[in-house]
């Protein structure tokens, strides 16, 4: 017999492993929801699927009398709007600050520290002053997104700058570069697949603090359904919308893999990090 | 003087119609009839509405008479209590699991969101057993998760409000309403609280507002179905639903009945209650001396506590003008 | 007068002797090549060349004035590694050098300039044998390709000098002899000025001009860094002698 | 003049800089403060200097009047207690589970999808499913910090197992190792290290979750104390508690690296990374 | 019986034919070198000889029987880097190859079976000249040492076979010397059966007392990985030749 960690499964069985888990906790859900079920029908923490089909009609394909739209619909593109707005001023953040932090000693000397100290701020926890300066509007969700998500982004990008070889640097200067120019013909490009990595792995974030800042201030949004029916425990709207939010997080990060390899070709990271 | 006002609201039984009144255009309506705009804004998150009205970016705020003393008043806002639109009547209430009477509450850990009116309704039930809060621990709990809450072991009792109260107690057979808010009618109250000295620059918004307000009081007195619906929808609910949380919520439908309750000597008598209990949690800011510390005025002119430091205010004048018809 | 000139130079890290005393001028056209053992100071003596590093006492002179102190258009450089920029085309890599020095805003050429550009770098990347692969990635290079690109990106704007690092350091035999006969080429048509450090004395003999070899020749147990390298040997390496002649003589000495 | 790239401050220019924007801030702070406050003496939102000792006083240094005990110390202990048990508890997950999931190809395809996904789920959005789980209690804190950590933990030590060069295993296998021993002593010990730097890297996640899971249910904690206060807008306590809490993530952190240092002298990544 | 009999092997990866009909044996105490271009398959022939990949077809028998298909303690490797595990000292490096070995469970040793382990982990590290540095990590040490390090992991097991993937490529050349000489000292003193890839045909003629090229005698310019690898020349280097001889004739050959 082969060692254990020189056995490899076919690509059959490792789709089928890879299945596997997702159906366990199908028929576990499905038990366990209907042995709640029998016990009392009207329990919701675990809607039976049936529910489920119900919940999704009436959120997503049948308009809402109040405003006749589709509720899923407009929750899904305002969220999707907020975080998409969020992540690209972040990204645009990160690059504004990181690639001076990283590249420009006067620069770090001066800022490092501080941001280091900022991207400790548990932002939920100087909301209002937060909604003060921002006001209540999208503006505000926005911003939340962005303060969370920036000193990240930032600490990453300066990291990254860094580890440019400095060979890379010394040669664009004999090449008779200026600082401004090495920045924009070698550190920009160089970094931005990066800025791609880094805005996959803080995603997961950036939806914690949508999912948050709408709690407190929307009227529409993925988060603030959830909140909205939280108070009913409505799982039959809830566990649909948690699927869905997995499920648009997933092709974001999917699609954010696949454009890093197609802009740039020349990079092998994206590759070599999943 | 401005002509832009913004008030925010939250989601609950007894504020559902500004939503109303702001989605068919009735704020609109009356707001253009004083030659005025007003935007209603929605903010989910209760405290923060509150907060935010308090640091000055609301003109005026949705909340309950306690948190009008302790948030905006305590830090020095002076407000305006203009419409009292209903009291509690049910809405609020304490729930143990297997327990079926208050003063089996004694010992137990009580899941409430501290420092609001559950916290108070709890003291006055408490109160009404013999027992203080010092026989119980409280328990933090953010109402979001009440329902969620219950269905968990540790949680043996409970101080929640509606939509959540009906909730836990037509889904849980172990949940038995031991005390509510309508052993004290009139002390927990819902209203729109708005700021003195934009009110005294700009008494048109108050008009707007109260006509806006009674405008559709007047329809759900009337039973107007699809007002009730778009109400029930907003607050994620079905009509049945939230015809079920206004039943337990004193609605005052005229004017004439909104004018009584502020004229009544029952609220002065409230009031002290709320602001010596406040006191007693350390939430009238932390330079209060004593429970009189901040002043509050009364329609009739009464003031309770200190007359330099008057910063909550009752009033009657627009709810008496729409009682008049003179809006 | 002397392209380098260079009297009593020092240079020390703290405490750390690394040169000592040096003195010497080079010549325009000259191939220099540096030996010496690991950690002598050939780098550090490089990076002073470059304006990366500055002498700690003594004459450094470029053309007879100080030395620029950090890097400039004068003085290419080739390293072992590094050396090409990975996100940029062979092409890009090379029409990068000429922008760089021509655009001191953008960075980019336009229009008429950018044809010449074109003309140029076409014509360079020929001269080091990468014309049929001007459209690859780095990444798609070997490591000898890499460094030829690296080569053409610092002849194309034509430096003074030509500084190279152990450039054929990490390449295989085979194609470090290919490199040799490119460089030799590229330094006699262009009438280059070349100092290069390299491990290999095979190398140093093969390539250069004049030899230099850098070694401490004072040397304290107890406090290694109290004494810095010299130059030991400083040898013109004639034309006359044949190729192969050297190399045995080389041969014969390492072996022993 | 040199390029600004290769200009360097001296130490005591750069600690000039470094201390510059924080003193901004700071002056910043007490302008804004004093303009609201003189508007509004009872003002909340951004309470003088004194009223924060006076706050500061009485929450760390006054024993409360109802237990007796000092709030500020209890809510620290109760809060970091809650921090550093789902911190522990998820790295020794992510161990079990990154490990395999790195290392064993068959563990690889059953549970690599799986693991995306789960990572993928907003933690907050199935809080009542939790609370059943999990109960309201300490457990409670701990599972929502350990659920939202350890996806990501997982995800990174896995890639850091499998980045492990194949020739290391390989020359392992030809010394007689088994899988087993293999993990033991050549995996385990290298991830190690590694496992430090995650923790560091998601710590920043962790005190998210551990506020928000305070702010749920809970009668102490720093989180606890800040949702509470909020009730009455008491920002002369809020900021200190936020300052506080960035300190302490600012040591946790510090302390890591110098731990990694030490425990791993072999390892040069903590080295490089800061 | 021949230690290695290898008849009519081939190897491909899907359409890529890499190695084509390899017929050879290797007797115990050999040492064989292999060279051929870039490419060519020496890896993979190395890969199979260690198990971690399985010819396509034909006989492949070690000691007479098939070839175990995963990495074994008969074979013992050493590869061009991360050849050392870095977490460990220089001694404890050479323990760990001992500790896997004879402790199934823990992978740990103690008491007497430990103490002798000791005993022969210094005893190798001082024949490969590691004696004073075994409480250092590998980052402590040169390229040269780490490789010695690796070196001495391997033997400590006595493995049958030593295979060698190119160990001295990333060495400096004076090192790369005495490396040579450490193995060839081992070789003999443990007459140790070894096959080793390298690119550099001095140290394959230097070392081997066999030397194999492989290379593809057909290529078809369309499809290049239609046709595979073969032996092209399979060489017994006498003792008898002095190692100059050989060197003169391959620079020779070399230089051309
Ligand atoms: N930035 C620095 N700070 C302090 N010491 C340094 C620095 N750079 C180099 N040194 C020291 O200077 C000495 C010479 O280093 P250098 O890199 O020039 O040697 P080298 O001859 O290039 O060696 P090699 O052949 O290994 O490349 C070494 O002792 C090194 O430790
Ligand atoms: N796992 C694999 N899958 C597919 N093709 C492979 C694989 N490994 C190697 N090859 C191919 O097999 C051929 C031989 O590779 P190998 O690494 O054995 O060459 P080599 O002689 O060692 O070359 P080098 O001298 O560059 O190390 C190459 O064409 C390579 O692309
Ligand atoms: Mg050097
Ligand atoms: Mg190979």
């Amino acid at each position: 017999m082969k060692r254990l960690m020189n056995l490899r499964p076919s690509k059959a069985t490792a789709f089928f492993l890879g299945v596997l888990p997702f159906l366990i906790i199908g028929v576990f859900y499905i038990v366990a929801s209907d042995l709640r079920l029998a016990e009392n029908p009207n329990d919701k923490l675990l809607p039976s699927l049936s529910s489920f089909a119900e919940a999704v009609d009436r959120m997503a394909l049948t308009p809402s009398k109040r405003t006749g739209e589709l509720l899923f619909v407009n929750d899904t593109s305002a969220s999707l709007q907020r975080l998409g707005l969020g992540v690209l001023i972040s990204a645009v953040l990160a690059l504004l600050i990181g690639i001076p932090l990283g590249f420009i000693p006067f620069v770090r000397a001066g800022l490092s520290p501080f941001v280091a100290a900022l991207s400790m701020v548990p932002p939920m926890a100087i909301l209002p002053i937060l909604f003060i300066v921002f006001g209540m509007g999208e503006l505000a969700k926005v911003a939340l997104i962005v303060i969370g998500v920036t000193p990240l982004l930032v600490r990453d990008l300066q990291q990254r700058v860094s580890e440019i070889p400095a060979e890379q640097l010394i040669k664009a200067q004999t090449l008779g570069g200026s600082s401004w120019t090495i920045v924009l013909r070698v550190v920009l490009p160089q970094i931005m697949p990066r800025l791609f990595d880094s805005v996959r792995i803080t995603l997961g974030t950036a939806w914690i603090f949508l999912i948050s800042a709408e709690a407190i201030a929307a009227t529409e949004g993925l988060g603030y359904r959830i909140f909205l029916v939280r108070r009913y425990m409505a799982m039959d709207v809830i566990l649909p919308y948690v699927a869905w939010i997995t499920f648009l997080a997933f092709m974001i990060d999917y699609l954010l893999k696949k454009s890093t390899q197609k802009l740039f070709p020349w990079y092998s990271g994206a590759k070599e990090k999943e | 003087t401005k002509d832009k006002f913004q008030v925010a609201w939250t989601i609950y039984v007894g504020w559902m119609p500004w939503d109303y009144a702001q989605q068919e255009g009735i704020v609109s309506k009356w707001a253009e009839k004083y030659g005025i705009e007003i935007e209603l804004v929605q903010v989910n998150d209760y405290i923060e509405s509150i907060n935010q009205y308090s640091a000055g970016k609301f003109d005026g705020c949705v909340m309950t008479n306690m948190d009008a003393l302790t948030i905006p008043a305590a830090s020095g806002v002076d407000s305006s209590a203009l419409i009292m639109g209903d009291y509690s009547n049910g809405n609020d209430g304490v729930i143990l699991k297997n327990k079926k009477s208050m003063s089996e509450v004694k010992g137990l850990n009580v899941n409430l969101v501290e420092l609001s009116v559950s916290h108070y309704l709890l003291a006055r039930g408490l109160e009404s057993v013999g027992l203080s809060e010092k026989d119980v621990t409280v328990v933090n709990t953010s109402d979001a998760d009440m329902v969620a809450a219950y269905s968990s072991d540790e949680v043996t009792a409970m101080t929640t409000w509606n939509p959540q109260l009906s909730e836990i107690l037509t889904n849980n057979k172990s949940a038995n309403l031991v005390y509510d808010s309508s052993k004290i009618p009139g002390e927990i109250i819902d209203m729109l609280v708005v700021n003195t000295e934009t009110l005294k620059d700009n008494p048109k918004l108050a008009k707007a507002l109260t006509g806006a307000w009674f405008e559709v009081m007047s329809l759900m007195k009337k039973g107007d179905t699809k007002a009730l619906t778009m109400m029930a929808e907003a607050s994620g609910t079905d009509l049945a639903g939230y015809k079920s949380q206004l039943d337990s919520t004193m609605m005052f439908y005229d004017p004439s009945e909104a004018l009584k309750f502020a004229q009544s000597s029952a609220l002065p008598a409230t009031m002290k209650k709320v602001s010596e209990f406040s006191f007693d949690h350390g939430i009238l800011g932390e330079g209060a001396p004593n429970a009189e510390f901040i002043g509050m005025e009364f329609p009739n002119g009464d003031i309770y506590g200190d007359k330099k430091n008057v910063k909550l205010r009752f009033i009657d004048t627009y709810v008496k003008m729409a009682a008049e018809g003179q809006l | 007068m002397s392209l380098i000139t260079i009297k009593n130079l020092w240079k020390e890290y703290g405490d750390n002797v690394v040169l000592e005393k040096l003195t010497l001028n080079i010549e325009k056209g000259e191939f220099c090549t540096l030996v010496g053992p690991s950690g002598c100071g050939k780098t550090t003596f490089l990076k002073m060349l470059l304006g990366q590093e500055r002498p700690t006492r003594g004459t450094f002179l470029l053309d007879g004035e100080i030395f620029p102190d950090e890097p400039s258009i004068e003085r290419g450089i080739v390293f072992q590694r590094y050396s090409v920029f990975e996100n940029l085309t062979v092409f890009g890599n090379v029409m990068l050098a000429m922008e760089l020095k021509e655009s001191k805003f953008l960075g980019r050429l336009f229009g008429a300039k950018k044809a010449q550009a074109k003309k140029d770098a076409l014509e360079i990347l020929e001269a080091v044998g990468l014309g049929s692969s001007v459209n690859k990635y780095p990444s798609e290079l070997s490591g000898g390709m890499q460094q030829r690109l690296s080569i053409a990106q610092s002849l194309v704007n034509k430096p003074k000098i030509l500084l190279l690092d152990e450039p054929f350091g990490a390449l295989d035999p085979g194609i470090r002899a290919d490199m040799h006969a490119l460089i030799l080429d590229l330094w006699k048509k262009h009438n280059l000025t070349v100092v290069m450090v390299t491990h290999d004395l095979h190398e140093s003999f093969y390539l250069g001009s004049r030899l230099l070899v850098f070694d401490k020749v004072r040397e304290d147990v107890h406090a290694p860094n109290r004494y810095g390298a010299k130059i030991t040997y400083d040898i013109p390496i004639g034309d006359g002698e044949t190729i192969m002649t050297k190399l045995h003589q080389t041969i014969e000495k390492g072996e022993k």
